[in-house]
C-alpha cells in the first residue's frame, strides 16, 4: 500500500519536473538582456571598460542569439545526462560551482529548521495549553513582532553592533583560518560557532509563525472526545497532551517540512547576501542579477527540485505518521 | 601630483621617447645605468628555497635586464600581506586593478605618459606603422620558463589573430586589416600595420592591450587544437563544451573571472593566484611571484609583501564594515561612495587607516544625453535645437545640486578634461553653467514652447504635453537619481516636464545602447581623451555616446547600418580617424581640440559637476602608496602605482 | 446546553440571537481586545495614506541643502516671552549645519536664537489632495511657510522623513491592499472553480497551486520583475509589481476558498438551495458566498502583511518600487547602509512602520479569524 | 475473576454515592448549572441508567464523578463518594473517597480514573485516537495502573479483545481505530475500560451512534461481562427502549436535575413525574401506526404511482485516474425498484451504509443515477424519465419533489433569515413576489406552527424541533406533490419526534401529498408510513405493508433487524428472538 502510494507520488513527481523546469527557465530567460549586457554593464559600473567586439564573440560562443526553445531544449537535456552546463561568469562547469554552497545551505536550512522547531514546539504547545494566559500573550506579541520585522534588516544592525562596539565579524561561516581549510572536525566546530547568528535571524519569523501554527492546530485536538477518553483512563495531563492532542497537531506540520526546506533556503537569499554567507542564496542571487543563465538554472532547478523531493517526503512522512492517509 | 616614480630601462640603441600628452613638460627617461647584476635580495622565504636547492637563485629567475623601479619613498622589506576586500561577483577586474596588467606598455603613475613594461624597449618608424619591441634577457613566467618572442607570436597568431577563438579586436587593426607581426630573433617582435596608428603604444598601455603577453605558451598551447592533436580528450576531461571554452576556462582572458581561477596557469605578475577567485569562494590568496621581472633600485626582487589577500562579501556594506574593522589593507573600489566618506573617516583611528585621495582623470560624474536621433521625429526635432538645451543647461542650478546630492564636493562644469590639462578646453568645459532661468524661458519660448498646460507646463508645437524621459541606473551610482530629482524640480521651474526613470542596468542598456528607444540618459563622462580612451562625448564613436547611438552603429559598421550622420559629426568622425592614426602627440592634440571645437559649438551633451576626487583607504604602516592616484581602469589605477613596491612598516 | 421549549411558538428573543450574521461577527470580535487595537491601527494608517498630503508637512521630495541628515527635533510647548513671561508657543529649536570639509561628516549645533514656529492647519507647499481638490493647508506647519523643521529628522538631501514616510504609507498600505485584491481575484476564480466542480478540474488546478507552491518564490520575484516592460511610469510599475506580489500570494487564497467551497458544497443548505431551483451562479453568490465572505476577509487581512514585507524585500533587491516613488521599502533601501546605521539611525524609522502595519494587521486578523464564524458554538 | 466471582455472592452494596451534586458552566452571561443538585447512588453488579434529552446534564453528571469535565466547567458542589471496601478492589478496612474534593490533574483522581472507575462514550472513532493501534491504547490504560511488561500488557490486551468478542485478536490488535467497524471500535472502548477490572463502568451513549443488530450486541456484552465481574454500571441514555432493556435502576433527569428515581419496573409502570410520563408516553405512541393516518386513509383512496424508481443503480468514486488506472467504485445503490403512490406514506428503512439515503438523493436526482430510471408522473399525468435530465431540465420536477433534510443545523442557511430562506422556492420558481411572497411565507409558518414573527428571525434563533418546521415549511411552499423527508426526525428528542410526524401527517392532510420517510428507526416508520421498504447493502430485500412486513418479516435481515429493536418495557426484556443476519447466511441467537 505505502509503496504503491510512494510510487505514485515519484510518478507524478516527473511530469512536474518538467513543467517547472520549464517555468525555471523562462523565468531566467525573461530579463531583457543576456548575461554578456549584463557583464558589460557591471564592468562600466566600475569604471573599466568592456571590448565590444570581444562581447559580440562570447554571445554567439553561448548560444545567446539561439530562440528560446532550443535553448531550453539543449539546457534540459545536458541536465537529465547530469550536465548543467558551464556558468558563462566562472567559465567553471555549474556542477562543480554549487556543490558545497548548496550542501551549507542545506546545512543552514536544516540547522534553521531544527532551531525552530525546537523553540517553536515548546512554546506553541505553552501557548494553546494556556490559552489567553499572561504567557501566551507575552509570547504571541514577540511571536508576531517576529513575523514583523524584515530578516535583512535584523542582520545588518547586528553585524553594525556587532562590529563597532564588540569588534567582532559575525558575517559568514567560517573564521578566516578555516575558510579554505579541508573539512575537519575543527573546522566543523567553527562553522557551529558561526552557524547561530544565521540560524536566529532566519529562524526568528519561522519560529514565530510556527508557535502560531502549533497553537491553532493544538487548540483544535485539545478538546477532541479521544482526549477525554485518555483522561478517563487515568494518564497524567503532561503525557496526556504529549501523547495524544501534540501527535495529532504534529500531522499538518509534518506535512510543511517539505515545504519549509525549499522555502527555508529560498528566504535566507536576501539574509544570506547581507550577511556574505558562503551558501547558495548570495550565489543565486548574482547568477540571476548577472543573468548567468546556467548557474541560476541549476540552482532554480535544484530548489524545485528540493521542492517537489519536499512534497514527496512532506506525503511519505505524513503517510508514516498518519495511518489514515497510509491506507487510504 | 608627484610624479616620483621613474623607469630605468637598461640602455638602447635607438630609443624612442614616446610622450603620449605632448602639452606635459616633456620629462626625459632617466637614462638607465642599473644592470642585471643588481638582483640581489630576495625573500627570505625565497631563499630558504634556494638554499634548499628547490629554486635557482635569484639573479637566474630574473634574468640578466630586470626592470629597475625606484620606490616612491623608501626601498622596504620583504613580509606581510595586504588585505584587500572583494564582491562575489563581477569583481575579477578589481583583482587587475590590483596585481596590474604587466603589459609591453604601460602608463607612467601619473597618468601621463607610457613606458614599456615587459618590453625592454620598443622603436617606433616615423609613419608610426612598424612596431619594434625588445624583449628582456633571461625573463620568465611565473613557472620558471622563459619567455620569449615565440610567446609573442603564439598570443598573436593563434589567439588573437584566430577568428576561430575570437574576432580580433578593433585595438589590432587599422584601416578595418589586422597588424601583422613576426619574430625577428629570440628577443625582437615586429608589428606592422597598414595605416599609420599612432594611439598604439597607448592602446597596448591600457588593461585591454596586454594580449600580445597574456599567455604562456609551453602552458596554455596544451589546450589549443593546433598543439594538442587529442584536443577531444582535454575538453571531456574538463567538462568543457568546446576547445575555445577550455581555453578560456584554463587561461582566462583579460576581463573574465577565470584568469583568477586557475592556480596552475604561469603569469608575468609579482603575484600568482594561490586560492582562486571562482564561484562560491569566500577569500582570494595571491602569493609572490618567484621569477618576478622587476627589482627595486638596490635590486631586491619585487614584490615586498608575501601576498594579496581578499575577503570575499556579497554586500557592499559588509565592505565597508570590515574597513571600520581594520580588515582591510588597501581599498578604493566599493568604498570611495561620498556619502560613505563620513562614516570611514570618522572610524580611521578605530581602523587604523588613513585616506588619500583617487582623483578622476578629468570630465563630469554625470553627463545628461539627449537622445538626438529621437525615433520621434517632434523630439528629435526639438532636441536637436541648440536653444533648447541651452535652455536645460542654464534652467539647472548646479550649484544648488552639488551642495545638496554631492555634499559641497564639486563646480559645475559641462564635460572634458580639467583645467590643468593638455586637452582642457574651456568653452566646451565652461560654457552655459550660469543658473538662469529666465533665459531659458526666453529661449525656450523662442522654439515654439510658449504652450502650456493647467500646471504650467510647456506643450510641444503639436499641443502634446513635452515630458522628458531620464533613464538612469539607480544603483549605479546612488546619487544619480538624487541629482536627477533635483534637476527635475529645476526644470519644472522653466516648465519644462522631467520624468526620472530609474532602470535596472540591463533593462538601461537594453533600451539605449542597443534599443536606442530613450529620450535621454545619464552615464558617467569621467575622462580627458588622451590616447586610448575614448571621446564618447564629443564624437559618436561608442555605446556610451547615448546622444546618437545610431551615428555610432553607422560608424562602427563603416556605414553599414544605423543612420548616417549630420556633416558636423561625419566631419568629427574623419579628424577623429586622423588623430588616432597619428604618431605625433601635438598633431593629435591639435586634431582632437578641432573636435571639440565643433562639440562645443553644437553644445549636444551637457553635465553637472566636476567629477570630485574621490578616496581610498590605507593602512597606517604600509609604505611607498602614493597620497593621490589618477583612478582610471586605463591606467589600472592603482595598479600604476606599482603596488609590489609597498611595504610594511614595523 | 439550549433548552427545548415545550411550546414550538415559543421563541427566543434573546438580542445575540436576533442578529444577522455581521452583527454576531462584530459581537465576537468587539471582545478581541488586540484585534479591536489592531484595526484601530489599521484605520489609522489608511487614514494617513488617504490624507497624505495634509498630515505631511511638506512636499516628500522637497530637498534642502542645509539640512542633510538633519536630526529629529523635539516639539516645545511653552515658550518665554520677552517680557520674561511664559506663552504657549509650540516650536521646534533651529539647528545649524556644520560640515567638516575633510571628512564630509555634518554635524548640527542648536542655535537657540532661532526659533521655528508651529502652528496646525498652517499654510504650507500647495498641493492637490486625490489630485483634485487643490489645497495648501497642513496639519502641522512652520508659521513662516520658508522655514523647516524635523519631528523624525531628515535624509540626506533634507528631506523631511515625516512626510516621506506619511507619503510611503500611501504606497506601502495601498500595494497589500491592491496585491491581495488580486490575489483574491485570482484565488476566488480558481479555488471556486476548484472547490465547486471538483473532480479533473480540481486536481489539474491542485498541480497548478502544486507547481507554483514549487517555485522558489525570490527567483520568481527577481524573474518577473526584470522582466517587466522597459519603459513604464512609476506608476504601472507600482500595479507591475502588485500583479507580480499576487501571482505569488494567490495560492494560499485559492487554498482557502476552494477548502471552504468543498466543506459547504455538501452542506444541506447548500442542496436545498439547489432543489430551490436556483440556478449555480445563485447557488455560489446567494448561499455559498456569505458563508465564505468573513473566512475570506480574515484570510485577506493576514494576506496584506506578507505583501508589504515582500514589497520591502523586492524593494531592498533594487527589482521593486525605485525611487522617486515613495514606499516604505523604499525608504528602508534608501537607509540598509552602515552610514544610516551610524550617522542617522531615524531612517530605520520606516521599518519602524512595517513592523507596526505587518502587527496591527496581523491582530487585526487573527481577531476576525477567530469570529469569522459565529455559528460555531464552540468556546474557543 | 475467582475473586470477582466470590465477590458476586455478596453484591448489592454501594459502590458509589453522588450527593447534591452540582457543576457550572462559567459563560458571559454567569455561572450556568448543568448538573444542579444530582444524588445517585451505584450498586455493585446493578445497572443504573441515567435517562433524559439532550441538555439534560446527564453527561456532565457522568464526567463530573471523574472530573473530566471540560473547562470552564467545574464542579462546585457535592460529594462523589466512592467506597472501595465494597468494591472487587478495596481491602477489608472501610475506604471512602470523595472524589469530588480530588484536584481534577491530581495523582490521586489519575490513580482512580481507569483503575476503580472506567468510562466509554458515545463516538467510538473520535473517543479512540486515530494514529494508535488499538492494542497499544488498550496496553497503555493496564500499564498506567499496573506493573506489567509490555509483553504481558499486549498479551492482556488480546485476552481483553477475545472477551469483547472480537475476531482474531492476536491479529487484529495491531490495527488502528479506522480499520474497526464502528460496532468493533465500542467494543475495544469497552476492552479498554475493562483493562484494569473496574468496580464501576460508566457508559455514556454508548450505543447511540451504533445501529440497532449493534446495538443489541453491545448491550448484550456490556450485561454479559456485569454479570462475570459484579460490576456497577451507570448507564447514559436518551433511549427508553435501551433503558428497558439494560437498566435496574432508573434516573430521570431534566434541565440539570434528576426529577425521579426508583427501580425500573417501578419507573415504567407507575411514572410520578409529569415528564417522566410525557417521555414514556411519546416512546409508546412511536411504537404502533399512527391512529390520524388509519383514519385518513379511510377517507381518501392511495392513487396511482407517481415517483417509480426502475433498476436504479449508483456507483460512488470510479473514475479513470492517473496512468490509466481504473478505480473500482463502490456500487451505494443496487439495481432498485420501487415505486410511490400518490397520497401514501413511504418507508424506507435500513442500517448506516445501507444506500438509502442516496437512494433518497437519486429518487430527487441531486445525485446522477449510473444506470435506471426514475419516472416522474406529474399532476397532468405526463411522465418523465428524470435520470437524464440536467440541473436546468430539473427545476420543473423538483418544484413537485421536495425534500426535509436530516440535520436541522446544516440544513437552513445561517446567513439568511427563515423569511428569506421560505421565500428562496417561490422567488426562484416565481411563484409569488412583494406583498403576496409576504403572506403567503406568513401562512407557512402558520402552517407548520410558528408565529409569523419568524420571518425576520435567523435559524440560530431556533430549537432543532423549530427548524424542522423551517424546513418543512420551505419545503411545502412551492406545493409539491412528494417530499422526501430523510431521516428527518433523528436528530430530534423523542418528544419532539411525534409532534413533527403528526405535523407532517398534518399537512399531508391538507395538501394532498406524497411522502418517502428514510429512517433508520422502524418505530418511526410504522408510525408514519403506509408501505415499507427494508434496504440492505444498496438492495431492498423487502416491501411491503409496513404492518405486514413488521409483523411477519419475509427476509432474515428484516427479521434481525426487528429483533434488535429494544422494546421500551422491561417485562419483555429478553423475550424476542434475536436473529443475526450475515449475507448468505442467518444465525440463531438466543440471548
Amino acid at each position: 500500500m505505502l509503496l504503491n502510494y510512494i510510487l505514485r507520488r515519484i510518478l507524478w513527481a516527473i511530469p512536474f519536473f518538467f513543467a517547472v523546469s520549464l517555468i525555471a527557465f523562462a523565468l531566467i530567460s525573461a530579463p531583457p538582456g543576456d548575461y554578456l549586457t549584463t557583464f558589460a554593464a557591471t564592468l562600466a559600473q566600475s569604471g573599466d571598460m568592456v571590448d565590444q567586439a570581444r562581447l559580440d564573440a562570447l554571445r554567439e560562443r553561448y548560444g545567446l542569439d539561439q530562440p528560446f526553445l532550443i535553448k531550453y531544449w539543449r539546457w534540459i537535456s545536458g541536465v537529465i545526462q547530469g550536465d548543467f552546463g558551464i556558468s558563462f561568469e566562472w567559465q567553471q562547469p555549474v556542477s562543480q560551482l554549487i556543490g558545497e554552497r548548496m550542501a551549507l545551505s542545506v546545512t543552514l536550512a536544516l540547522a534553521t529548521l531544527i532551531f525552530t522547531w525546537a523553540v517553536a514546539l515548546p512554546i506553541g504547545i505553552y501557548s494553546a495549553v494556556r490559552k489567553y494566559s499572561v504567557g501566551d500573550y507575552v509570547i504571541t506579541a514577540v511571536g508576531f513582532i517576529g513575523l514583523a520585522t524584515p530578516n535583512f534588516l535584523v542582520a545588518l544592525v547586528l553585524m553594525y553592533i556587532a562590529v563597532v562596539h564588540f569588534g567582532a565579524d559575525v558575517s559568514g561561516l567560517f573564521s578566516p583560518e578555516y575558510q579554505d581549510a579541508p573539512w575537519s572536525w575543527a573546522k566543523l566546530a567553527d562553522l557551529a560557532s558561526h552557524i547561530w547568528i544565521p540560524v536566529i535571524i532566519l529562524g526568528t519569523s519561522a519560529t514565530a509563525s510556527l508557535v502560531r501554527i502549533m497553537r491553532a492546530n493544538l487548540l483544535d485536538e485539545l478538546h477532541k472526545p479521544y482526549v477525554t477518553t485518555a483522561r478517563a483512563k487515568g494518564l497524567s495531563e503532561f503525557h496526556l497532551i504529549m501523547k495524544y492532542p501534540v501527535r495529532l497537531a504534529l500531522n499538518p506540520f509534518v506535512s510543511t517540512i517539505g515545504w519549509a526546506f525549499p522555502q527555508l533556503i529560498s528566504g535566507a537569499v536576501i539574509t544570506a547576501f547581507v550577511l556574505s554567507l558562503p551558501t547558495a542564496g548570495p550565489m543565486l542571487l548574482q547568477a540571476l542579477l548577472a543573468q548567468d543563465m546556467y548557474l541560476a538554472g541549476a540552482f532554480i532547478l535544484l530548489l524545485c527540485c528540493l521542492s517537489i523531493v519536499g512534497m514527496l517526503v512532506s506525503d511519505i512522512l505524513l503517510a508514516l505518521i498518519d495511518p489514515r492517509i497510509r491506507y487510504r | 601630483m608627484r610624479a616620483k616614480l621613474t623607469i630605468k630601462s637598461p640602455g638602447f640603441a635607438r630609443r624612442v621617447v614616446l610622450k603620449a600628452l605632448a602639452g606635459v613638460a616633456l620629462a626625459p627617461l632617466v637614462a638607465s645605468v642599473a644592470f642585471a647584476q643588481s638582483a640581489t635580495g630576495e625573500a627570505p622565504a625565497l631563499a630558504d628555497l634556494v638554499r634548499a636547492g628547490q629554486l635557482p637563485p635569484v639573479a637566474e629567475r630574473v634574468g640578466s635586464e630586470p626592470e629597475v623601479i625606484t620606490p616612491l619613498e623608501s626601498v622596504g622589506s620583504y613580509g606581510g600581506e595586504i588585505r584587500f576586500g572583494l564582491r562575489g561577483s563581477s569583481d575579477h577586474n578589481h583583482i587587475l586593478r590590483m596585481v596590474g596588467s604587466q603589459g609591453l606598455m604601460r602608463w607612467n603613475p601619473t597618468y601621463t605618459e607610457v613606458h614599456p613594461a615587459v618590453a625592454k624597449s620598443v622603436d617606433v618608424d616615423p609613419e608610426g606603422r612598424i612596431f619594434t619591441f625588445h624583449l628582456r634577457e633571461g625573463m620568465r613566467w611565473s613557472d620558471g620558463e622563459p619567455f620569449t618572442a615565440d610567446d609573442i607570436m603564439f598570443n598573436v597568431e593563434d589567439l588573437l589573430l584566430n577568428e576561430d577563438f575570437a574576432p580580433t579586436p578593433p585595438r589590432y587593426m587599422s584601416s578595418g586589416e589586422p597588424m601583422t607581426v613576426e619574430k625577428v630573433d629570440d628577443l625582437t617582435v615586429r608589428f606592422t600595420f597598414q595605416a599609420p596608428y599612432g594611439d598604439f603604444l597607448s592602446e597596448l598601455a591600457s588593461p585591454l592591450g596586454q594580449h600580445p603577453v597574456l599567455y604562456a605558451k609551453h602552458y596554455c598551447s596544451q589546450f589549443h587544437p593546433d598543439y594538442n592533436s587529442d584536443i577531444e580528450q582535454t575538453i571531456r576531461e574538463n567538462n568543457a563544451s568546446d576547445w575555445q571554452n577550455l581555453f578560456l576556462q584554463k587561461c582566462g582572458d583579460i576581463e573574465i573571472p577565470s584568469r583568477w581561477g586557475n592556480p596552475e596557469r604561469p603569469t608575468l605578475d609579482p603575484w600568482i593566484v594561490a586560492t582562486p577567485y571562482s564561484g562560491g569562494a569566500t577569500r582570494f590568496v595571491m602569493e609572490r611571484n618567484p621569477y618576478f621581472w622587476q627589482v627595486d633600485s638596490e635590486g631586491n626582487q619585487l614584490p615586498y609583501v608575501d601576498a594579496l589577500n581578499a575577503t570575499i562579501s556579497q554586500d557592499v556594506e559588509s565592505l565597508i564594515l570590515a574597513a571600520i574593522g581594520g580588515r582591510i589593507d588597501f581599498g578604493i573600489r566599493h568604498l570611495d561612495t561620498p556619502a560613505d566618506r563620513p562614516v570611514l573617516a570618522q572610524n580611521r583611528e578605530a581602523g587604523d587607516y588613513r585616506f588619500i585621495a583617487a582623483a578622476a582623470p578629468g570630465g563630469v560624474d554625470m553627463i545628461i544625453n539627449l537622445n538626438l536621433t529621437h525615433k520621434d521625429s517632434e523630439l528629435r526635432d526639438l532636441f536637436n535645437e541648440r536653444d533648447f538645451r541651452i535652455a536645460l543647461s542654464v534652467g539647472m542650478d548646479r550649484q544648488e545640486i552639488i551642495e545638496t546630492a554631492l555634499l559641497g564636493e564639486g563646480e559645475p562644469w559641462q564635460h572634458g578634461p580639467f583645467e590643468d590639462h593638455p586637452y582642457f578646453h574651456e568653452l566646451l568645459s565652461t560654457q552655459y553653467l550660469e543658473y538662469d532661468p529666465e533665459t531659458a524661458n526666453d529661449l525656450l519660448d523662442g522654439i515654439g514652447l510658449d504652450q502650456r498646460d493647467a500646471d504650467g507646463m510647456r506643450l510641444l508645437p503639436s499641443g502634446r504635453p513635452l515630458t522628458i524621459r531620464v533613464d538612469v541606473i539607480p544603483t549605479f551610482r546612488p546619487q544619480w537619481p538624487d541629482m536627477l530629482q533635483l534637476i527635475e524640480q529645476q526644470w519644472a521651474q522653466i516648465g519644462v516636464r522631467m520624468e526620472v526613470n530609474a532602470l535596472e542596468r540591463t533593462l538601461f542598456f537594453e533600451r539605449t545602447s542597443n534599443g536606442n528607444d530613450h529620450d535621454a540618459a545619464v552615464w558617467a563622462a569621467i575622462q580627458s581623451w588622451v590616447p586610448g580612451q575614448v571621446p564618447q562625448q564629443i564624437v559618436p564613436i561608442h555605446q556610451d555616446s547615448r546622444w546618437g547611438i545610431p551615428w555610432v552603429n553607422w560608424y562602427n559598421s563603416g556605414g553599414s547600418t544605423g543612420e548616417e550622420p549630420p556633416a558636423s559629426v561625419l566631419e568629427r568622425l574623419r579628424l577623429y580617424d586622423l588623430a588616432r592614426g597619428t604618431p605625433d602627440p601635438e598633431e593629435r592634440r591639435q586634431l582632437i581640440m578641432q573636435i571639440a571645437d565643433i562639440a562645443a559649438g553644437e553644445f549636444e551633451v551637457f553635465g553637472v559637476s566636476k567629477s570630485v576626487p574621490t578616496y581610498g583607504i590605507v593602512k597606517n604602516g604600509l609604505k611607498n602608496v602614493p597620497e593621490e592616484v589618477v583612478n582610471t581602469f586605463f591606467a589600472t589605477a592603482p595598479a600604476q602605482a606599482l603596488p609590489q613596491s609597498w611595504y610594511w612598516q614595523d | 446546553m439550549t433548552a427545548t421549549p415545550v411550546d414550538p411558538r415559543a421563541i427566543s428573543t434573546t438580542p445575540d440571537e436576533q442578529a444577522s450574521q455581521w452583527k454576531l461577527i462584530w459581537l465576537a470580535f468587539r471582545r478581541h481586545r488586540l484585534a479591536m487595537f489592531g484595526a484601530a491601527v489599521v484605520l489609522a494608517l489608511y487614514a494617513i495614506g488617504l490624507f497624505a498630503e495634509f498630515l505631511a508637512p511638506f512636499d516628500p521630495n522637497a530637498f534642502s541643502s542645509r539640512h542633510s541628515y538633519h536630526p529629529p527635533q523635539a516639539v516645545h510647548f511653552i515658550d518665554r516671552v520677552e517680557d520674561g513671561g511664559w506663552a504657549f508657543r509650540p516650536h521646534v529649536i533651529g539647528l545649524q549645519l556644520e560640515r567638516d570639509t575633510f571628512t564630509l561628516a555634518t554635524t548640527y549645533v542648536p542655535d537657540p536664537e532661532h526659533k521655528i514656529y508651529l502652528t496646525l492647519f498652517g499654510k504650507g507647499t500647495p498641493y492637490k489632495l486625490w489630485g483634485l481638490i487643490p489645497m495648501d493647508r497642513h496639519l502641522i506647519a512652520p508659521v513662516d511657510p520658508s522655514e523647516r523643521f524635523y519631528l523624525i529628522g531628515a535624509d540626506r538631501l533634507g528631506r523631511d522623513m515625516l512626510s516621506r514616510v506619511i507619503h510611503g504609507t500611501r504606497i506601502s498600505m495601498s500595494i497589500g491592499l491592491v496585491g491581495v485584491a488580486l490575489s483574491l481575484t485570482f484565488g476566488l476564480i480558481l479555488g471556486g472553480i476548484s472547490g465547486y466542480f471538483g473532480g479533473r478540474i480540481d486536481s489539474l488546478i491542485q498541480r497548478l497551486v502544486e507547481l507554483v507552491l514549487a517555485l522558489p518564490t525570490i527567483p520568481i520575484w527577481l524573474g518577473l520583475s526584470a522582466a517587466l516592460p522597459q519603459d513604464w511610469s512609476p506608476l504601472m510599475r507600482y500595479f507591475a509589481i502588485t500583479i507580480i506580489l499576487s501571482l505569488v500570494g494567490w495560492t494560499e487564497l485559492a487554498r482557502v476558498v476552494r477548502g471552504r467551497f468543498l466543506a459547504l458544497r455538501t452542506e444541506d443548505f447548500v442542496t436545498a438551495a439547489r432543489l430551490d431551483g436556483g440556478s449555480k451562479g445563485r447557488v455560489i453568490f446567494r448561499h455559498m458566498m456569505p458563508s465564505m465572505v468573513s473566512h475570506i476577509i480574515a484570510s485577506v487581512t493576514l494576506a496584506i502583511p506578507v505583501m508589504i514585507i515582500a514589497e520591502t524585500s523586492l524593494s531592498f533587491l533594487g527589482l521593486g518600487l525605485m525611487p522617486p516613488t515613495i514606499s516604505w521599502g523604499v525608504l528602508l533601501k534608501e537607509a540598509q547602509n552602515v552610514r544610516s546605521i551610524a550617522q542617522a539611525p531615524w531612517l530605520f524609522i520606516p521599518g519602524a512602520a512595517v513592523v507596526i502595519a505587518v502587527l496591527a494587521f496581523n491582530f487585526l486578523g487573527d481577531g476576525l479569524r477567530d469570529a469569522a464564524d459565529p455559528y460555531t458554538q464552540d468556546g474557543r | 475473576m475467582e475473586k470477582a466471582h466470590m465477590k458476586a455472592s455478596t453484591n448489592d452494596e454501594t459502590v458509589l454515592e453522588v450527593k447534591n451534586l452540582s457543576t457550572a458552566f462559567a459563560t458571559r452571561a454567569g455561572s450556568f448549572r448543568a448538573v444542579d443538585d444530582v444524588s445517585i447512588e451505584l450498586k455493585a453488579g446493578k445497572t443504573l441508567c441515567v435517562v433524559g434529552e439532550s441538555g439534560s446534564g446527564k453527561s456532565v453528571m457522568s464526567r463530573s464523578i471523574l472530573q473530566i469535565v471540560d473547562p470552564p466547567g467545574r464542579v462546585i458542589d457535592g460529594q462523589i463518594l466512592l467506597h472501595r471496601h465494597h468494591t472487587a478492589r478495596g481491602g477489608a478496612t472501610e475506604e471512602t473517597i470523595d472524589l469530588a474534593q480530588l484536584k481534577p490533574k491530581s495523582a490521586a483522581i489519575r490513580t482512580i480514573r481507569g483503575r476503580d472507575i472506567a468510562m466509554i462514550f458515545q463516538e467510538p472513532m473520535s473517543s479512540l485516537s486515530p494514529v494508535h493501534r488499538i492494542g497499544d491504547q488498550i496496553g497503555e490504560a493496564i500499564r498506567l495502573h499496573e506493573h506489567v511488561s509490555k509483553r504481558e500488557a499486549r498479551d492482556r490486551a488480546v485476552e481483553l479483545l477475545r472477551k469483547v468478542e472480537i475476531p482474531n485478536p492476536e491479529r487484529t490488535i495491531d490495527s488502528y481505530p479506522f480499520e474497526y467497524s464502528g460496532g468493533m471500535r465500542q467494543r475495544a472502548m469497552i476492552a479498554m475500560a475493562l483493562a484494569c477490572n473496574p468496580s464501576i463502568l460508566i457508559a455514556d451513549e454508548p450505543t447511540t451512534a451504533l445501529d440497532v443488530t449493534i446495538q443489541a450486541e453491545i448491550l448484550a456484552l456490556i450485561r454479559s461481562l456485569q454479570e462475570s465481574s459484579d460490576m456497577a454500571v451507570l448507564f447514559i441514555t436518551h433511549d427508553m427502549g435501551v433503558v428497558a432493556e439494560i437498566a435496574d435502576e432508573i434516573a430521570v433527569m431534566r434541565y440539570g436535575k434528576v426529577v425521579e428515581r426508583g427501580d425500573v419496573y417501578s419507573i415504567f409502570e407507575t411514572p410520578q413525574h409529569p415528564y417522566t410520563q410525557r417521555l414514556l408516553s411519546s416512546v409508546r405512541e412511536l411504537d404502533r401506526p399512527s391512529e390520524r393516518r388509519i383514519a385518513m386513509r379511510a377517507s381518501r383512496e392511495i392513487g396511482a404511482p407517481c415517483l417509480v424508481a426502475q433498476g436504479v443503480r449508483k456507483e460512488f468514486g470510479s473514475a479513470h485516474g492517473f496512468l490509466g488506472l481504473k478505480y473500482r467504485g463502490f456500487m451505494a445503490v443496487d439495481d432498485v425498484d420501487l415505486e410511490l403512490r400518490a397520497g401514501e406514506n413511504l418507508g424506507v428503512v435500513g442500517e448506516s451504509g445501507s444506500g438509502k439515503t442516496t437512494l433518497g438523493r437519486c429518487l430527487q436526482r441531486v445525485h446522477n443515477v449510473t444506470s435506471g430510471k426514475i419516472l416522474y408522473t406529474d399532476r397532468h399525468g405526463a411522465t418523465t424519465d428524470l435520470a437524464p435530465l440536467n440541473d436546468g431540465e430539473l427545476r420543473e420536477p423538483w418544484r413537485d419533489i421536495r425534500t426535509v433534510f436530516q440535520d436541522p443545523f446544516g440544513s437552513l442557511n445561517p446567513r439568511m433569515t427563515v423569511g428569506q430562506i421560505i421565500a428562496e422556492p417561490l422567488v426562484m420558481n416565481r411563484l409569488a413576489k412583494g406583498n403576496e411572497l409576504k403572506e403567503r411565507i406568513a401562512e407557512l409558518l402558520d402552517l407548520v406552527g410558528l408565529p409569523s414573527s419568524a420571518m425576520e428571525r435567523y435559524p440560530h434563533a431556533f430549537s432543532g424541533g423549530q427548524r424542522q418546521r423551517i424546513s418543512i415549511a420551505r419545503a411545502i411552499a412551492p406545493n409539491p406533490r412528494v417530499i422526501i423527508a430523510d431521516e428527518a426526525t433523528s436528530a430530534l428528542d423523542v418528544s419532539i419526534r411525534t409532534q413533527i410526524l403528526d405535523l407532517l401527517l398534518d399537512i399531508q392532510e391538507r395538501l394532498d401529498l406524497s411522502f418517502i420517510l428514510i429512517s433508520h428507526d422502524i418505530a418511526v416508520i410504522r408510525y408514519f408510513c403506509d408501505r415499507i421498504a427494508v434496504m440492505y447493502r444498496g438492495r431492498i430485500v423487502e416491501t411491503g405493508e409496513t404492518e405486514t412486513v413488521c409483523k411477519a418479516p419475509e427476509h432474515p435481515y428484516t427479521r434481525s433487524l426487528l429483533s434488535a429493536v429494544p422494546v421500551a418495557d422491561p417485562r419483555r426484556r429478553g423475550m424476542t428472538e434475536r436473529f443475526r443476519y450475515h449475507e448468505g447466511q442467518e444465525e440463531h441467537l438466543n440471548s
